[in-house]
């Protein structure tokens, strides 16, 4: 009985330690891995959209509420005046969701970019979807542009072989359009 | 001097990946560069020396029965500091390092250590054991890293090497999986093939 | 030798020799050798000096069976490992030109009315082989009685055969009888022109079988007639339920129990060369090779290769003095040109082998592990079920020595299991 | 007894007269035709390679057993048949280092490092091929399309499984079955000379150096998953013939499968094996991102040999355990 106490005591000691040490650690550093992580993953896509910004988009961040959801917001500025502003969007691929960065200019509403954050599409047929050659196709479209692929009656050209994917994508971007005006609203509003 | 040994001996009789054969997963996965395999060395040393110095102190308080237990613990506990301070302060090693320093918890090195060495001997000797057994695993790694990065990309810590003609066509073979294991399986042989007249 | 059918697609054949061929009967040797399977010197109970009759127990009370196959002196005791890996006790007899028969053979004129204890003792007593197991009390399930040679290149049976046919249905009663076979088998191959005469079909079933080597090893057709295993005395005890009696034996247990002598001439077939004329002799058991040859004018060429008991299965000498024993069946001479070298390549896995092996074995693996001495693998893949007929040997593109590493792995696992 | 001059050993005392090299030789003849239609289409370059990566294969053998202190023996021509088989399956104008290296890793690390001759559990050339295949820079070179697009051979110069992947069985009505069976294809070498690759595979198995139950199997393999493909989706999936005419199912079938050491010697594990890497070569086909499985589905699945090769009738016989002699019980023991 007492060997088994021990073991208990020992046991659970060595683990409550354990665990003060890493939330002490966590609090300490928690704040710095969130910056790492936007600067390091959504930074730069946020970067390449908003590409004619001269001033630090990622600490010009804020957090908006849309319909109830929180919104990550990067705004990036010429000079000292708003030019345009980027977020995140999702839509279902044929491995998973693709996340997508959606960029606007708030002047003439218009796309200023889309980057691919992340998917889980098959290497090598899917995954052009992230190409440049199949981006590059959606900067300065208006938000009225059909985000679907022709050949479901759209203005998008489909990736021969990642049809679905590139339906995918579209989805994203629909579901960031829809969103545009409040957005734009709220962002001005404040 | 006998102290002194317990560091030197993971530099060359104990060498982890190739005379122990031991924590093959991470050196296999994460040697695609140089730079990463010193990354995951550092990550190793650091948690391998304090999980030794920890197990050493309280190898007399742990109980038998529940000591794997324990040790998990204490080095998983290290782990978690290690990924989030590279997480924090170097990210991009993070990136490219991935899932596998959490799996540096299961790394049969550092368990292996604590059981076989740190559990039995004094701080100083365990302290000195886990830096050499991590300096040996971190040079292992770097060595071939180096190698398949240099053949798979022709860069060496990222620094161009080969000329512009053989980057862009490198054997990026050696980057992948398979390379990883025929690299591995080569630098062994020409370890046992130098090592040979000494052993017999 | 083999035939290879449709350009090799389809396994060797290896035919066995159809046609009767006449028998020439050799003069009796100046002096015979007699061997004594798995015995020592001292289980022998004659000396130096003494004189022996034709017939007569040499072994010494009580040690079993040992006879005599001429009349005349006893010159030498002596021992011999062979290359079976059994030892062998070995007994030379300076001959006399006339035989005295030992009186303890008595003859039995009447067959069918004497009691089957006293035919199978008498049976044993002249001098015929295999009957270790029956003596010992084994069931007999199947008696297949076989006229077919167990080695291409040998016409012992097809001349029996084409003799003494009529001598045939008379020992099938008899061995019946001794043996109470439930299921009696006559294998005749099948391009045999001749077949036994007078056997009704309540008493014999007459099989044709293929001609065609390995169908005539006694393993083989107890597997394929009799559905069973070759009845035979191991250390364990007894194994199988299937008796395999040559022609030549049994139309010889006629002959030998109605004249009341022992079994003493043997039929040999002689072979020089390849495609040459198979010749047939009848010698004394016990008459060394070199007499053989020398009466048939065959020079033995230096670096050659003398073969007793067939090219496939048989075993090769290193003296032409090796003598004649009840169950030699065929001389073959070898030019060094003919010989087969084997050579230590590593097996390339063609399985050539194991397609051939009338057992199903794994050959190919058996080889490698034998090779490299991990013999309870050797164990687990069956090698005791080897019945060591050569065709592994003999169709191998890498020339290795097969039947040599799984006899050799036989011998180790049966050490291994009668050690425990 | 006093010895005479004799040869002592072991029976067999005959022998069929079989060597290694039958195989070797034989492969190397039966492909002829494959090679004479590879360089007639695309001229020296294909002599180039074809004679590249035999002579690095040959060299690299002869190198390493050196090395490795055995033997030399490249005179049996495995080395040759690895080579060849490799460049066979390469379009013409690979680099010669491309062959030079893939050559030269399927003999050294996916031969002789398990053993040599016999004891690969892969075919060096399928290694070989695969390093290639999965260096990325170097891929485009394995790309039909992209490598042969200077040739112009008077039929299609569309690789046609390249063209199933893209737009299914729509794009490939423009193929003539027949004319894919007379080798009218983009593809390797040797590989999309589909009549002669089988005219040399029917020879190897007259002569039975290769066993019928594997190829057989191979090509009912691919008919029978690709009817199941076409079951479910007609118009992504091409049909069963269309399969058997393209890329390398033909070679793969009769040459690459049929490696001695890395396919199963039973004849339920040959049945078993071609079956596995028909299916398996259709559904790479239809879900990879390679255009042409059959390499993978032959590495894949010589993996599984020494499993397969249990599929066997068994040998154990089972001895009766207890006998009865002279009445008493003996232990007969069971043998196994």
């Amino acid at each position: 009985m007492k060997e088994i106490i021990q073991m208990i005591g020992v046991l659970s000691l060595i683990s409550g330690v354990c665990a003060l040490a890493l939330s002490g650690f966590r609090a300490a550093t928690a704040e710095r891995i969130e910056d790492q992580i936007l600067q390091n993953v959504q930074g730069p896509k946020v970067k390449l959209v908003l590409d004619k910004a001269d001033n630090d988009i990622i600490n010009d961040r804020k957090t908006i509420s849309v319909n109830g959801e929180d919104v990550l917001l990067f705004i990036g500025k010429k000079g000292a005046e708003p030019w345009a502003i980027a977020y995140e969007s999702t839509g279902g691929g044929f491995g998973g969701d693709i996340k997508v960065m959606v960029g606007y200019d708030i002047g003439n509403d218009t796309l200023t970019g889309i980057q691919i954050i992340s998917h889980k599409e098959t290497p090598g047929i899917g995954s052009k979807i992230a190409d440049d050659q199949f981006t590059k196709f959606f900067k300065g479209l208006t938000t009225s542009t059909k985000f679907t692929t022709k050949p479901q009656g759209g203005d998008v050209d489909a990736i021969s072989g990642a049809t679905y994917s590139a339906r995918g994508v579209c989805e994203a971007i629909r579901n960031s359009v829809e969103i545009y005006p409040q957005v734009k609203k709220q962002m001005q509003s404040q | 001097m006998s102290i002194f040994k317990e560091f030197t001996k993971g530099l060359w009789q104990e060498l982890p990946p190739f005379r122990l054969v031991l924590g093959l997963c991470p050196v296999l996965a994460v040697t695609k560069s140089a730079t990463n395999g010193l990354g995951m060395g550092l990550a190793v040393i650091f948690v391998l020396t304090w999980s030794n110095i920890l197990v050493s102190a309280l190898r007399k308080v742990i109980p038998r029965k529940v000591r794997i237990a324990s040790y998990i613990v204490i080095i998983a506990t290290f782990v978690v500091i290690v990924e989030m301070a590279t997480q924090a302060f170097f990210y991009p090693v993070y990136e490219a390092l991935g899932i596998f320093i959490p799996l540096i918890v299961v790394n049969c090195v550092i368990l292996g250590r604590a059981e076989a060495f740190a559990s039995k001997n004094g701080v100083v000797a365990s302290a000195l054991d886990g830096l050499g057994i991590g300096a040996g695993f971190t040079m292992s790694l770097v060595v071939l890293g180096g190698l398949r990065e240099l053949i798979g990309a022709g860069t060496l810590f990222d620094v161009e090497i080969m000329s512009a003609a053989y980057r862009s066509h490198s054997f990026s073979f050696m980057l992948e999986a398979p390379g990883a294991f025929i690299c591995l399986g080569v630098l062994l042989a020409i370890m046992n093939a130098v090592s040979a007249p000494s052993s017999s | 030798m083999g035939l290879r059918s449709l350009f090799g697609a389809l396994p060797p054949r290896i035919p066995y020799w159809a046609e009767a061929v006449p028998v020439e009967s050799l003069p009796l040797p100046p002096k015979a050798t007699l061997l004594w399977r798995e015995a020592s010197p001292g289980d022998v109970g004659v000396a130096v000096g003494d004189s022996v009759q034709t017939g007569q127990n040499l072994a010494r009370e009580g040690a079993g069976l040992f006879m005599s196959t001429v009349t005349g002196t006893v010159e030498e005791i002596n021992s011999l490992r062979g290359a079976d890996a059994v030892e062998y006790a070995v007994v030379g007899i300076k001959t006399l030109e006339v035989d005295s028969y030992d009186s303890s053979i008595k003859s039995i004129e009447d067959l069918a009315s004497a009691s089957p204890e006293q035919i199978l003792a008498m049976i044993v007593r002249a001098g015929f082989p295999g009957f270790d197991a029956v003596v010992k009390g084994a069931t007999v399930e199947t008696l297949i009685v076989s006229a077919l040679d167990q080695e291409p290149l040998t016409a012992v049976n097809p001349q029996i055969l084409a003799e003494h046919a009529g001598d045939v249905s008379v020992g099938i009663a008899m061995l019946t009888r001794v043996t109470g076979a439930k299921k009696v088998v006559v294998a005749i191959p099948h391009n045999s022109a001749h077949t036994a005469h007078g056997i009704s079909a309540d008493q014999a079933e007459i099989v044709k079988v293929r001609a065609i080597y390995p169908n005539g090893l006694p393993e083989i057709l107890a597997k394929k007639q009799g559905g069973g295993l070759l009845l035979k005395t191991d250390r364990n005890g007894t194994v199988g339920n299937t008796l395999v009696v040559s022609i030549e034996h049994l139309v010889g247990m006629v002959s030998c129990l109605r004249e009341g002598r022992p079994f003493v001439n043997k039929v040999v077939t002689c072979c020089d060369k390849p495609g040459g004329e198979l010749k047939n002799i009848l010698v004394r058991i016990g008459t060394p090779v070199s007499m053989a040859l020398e009466n048939l004018d065959v020079k033995l060429p230096p670096g050659g290769k003398l073969v007793i008991n067939g090219p496939m299965h048989g075993y090769a000498c290193f003296s032409d003095e090796q003598p004649m024993t009840a169950t030699s069946d065929s001389i073959l001479v070898q030019n060094p040109a003919e010989v087969h070298r084997f050579e230590n390549t590593a097996c390339i896995n063609c399985g050539k082998c194991s397609a051939v092996c009338p057992e199903k074995l794994e050959v190919n693996l058996l080889g490698r592990f034998s090779e490299y001495d991990i013999f309870d693998k050797c164990a687990e893949l069956g090698v005791e079920n080897c019945i060591e007929c050569g065709l592994c040997v003999y169709v191998c593109p890498a020339q290795r020595p097969l039947l040599h590493l799984l006899a050799h792995a036989k011998l180790v696992v049966k050490e291994e299991t009668a050690g425990k | 007894m006093k010895a005479a001059d004799l040869t002592v050993s072991t029976g067999s005392h005959w022998h069929s007269g079989a060597k290694i090299t039958d195989f070797s030789y034989n492969t190397l003849l039966a492909l002829v035709p494959a090679i004479a239609m590879g360089m007639y289409r695309y001229g020296v370059s294909a002599a180039g390679v074809i004679g590249t990566a035999m002579a690095s294969a040959m060299i690299a053998e002869a190198a390493m057993q050196k090395l490795l202190g055995k033997p030399v023996r490249i005179a049996d021509g495995s080395a040759a048949v690895s080579g060849l088989l490799l460049a066979l399956l390469l379009p013409a104008n690979t680099p010669a280092y491309m062959v030079i290296v893939a050559s030269v890793i399927g003999i050294t690390i996916g031969k002789l490092c398990f053993g040599g001759l016999g004891a690969n559990p892969l075919s060096p050339a399928l290694v070989g091929w695969a390093v290639l295949r999965i260096t990325k820079p170097w891929a485009g070179y394995l790309d039909f399309d992209l490598a042969l697009i200077n040739y112009d051979l008077g039929f299609s110069m569309q690789y046609p499984l390249a063209v199933l992947k893209a737009s299914g069985a729509l794009g490939i009505q423009d193929f003539n079955t027949w004319n894919l069976f007379l080798g009218n294809q983009t593809g390797g070498i040797g590989a999309s000379a589909i009549v002669c690759v089988l005219g040399g595979g029917l020879y190897m198995v007259a002569r039975g150096l290769v066993r019928w139950e594997i190829p057989l199997c191979f090509l009912l393999g691919v008919v029978i998953a690709s009817s199941l493909f076409r079951l479910v989706d007609s118009a992504a999936n091409a049909d069963p013939l269309f399969h058997i005419v393209t890329g390398n199912v033909m070679i793969g079938a009769l040459f690459l499968s049929t490696d001695n050491s890395s396919a199963p010697i039973n004849r339920w594990g040959m049945v078993a094996f071609g079956l596995c890497c028909g299916m398996m070569t259709v559904v790479l086909r239809a879900w990879s991102v390679y255009p042409d499985g059959v390499v993978f589905a032959c590495l894949l699945m010589s993996l599984f040999v020494p499993l397969l090769d249990k599929l066997r009738a068994s040998t154990i016989v089972v001895r009766p355990t207890n006998v009865q002699i002279t009445g008493e019980t003996v232990e007969g023991g069971t043998s196994s």
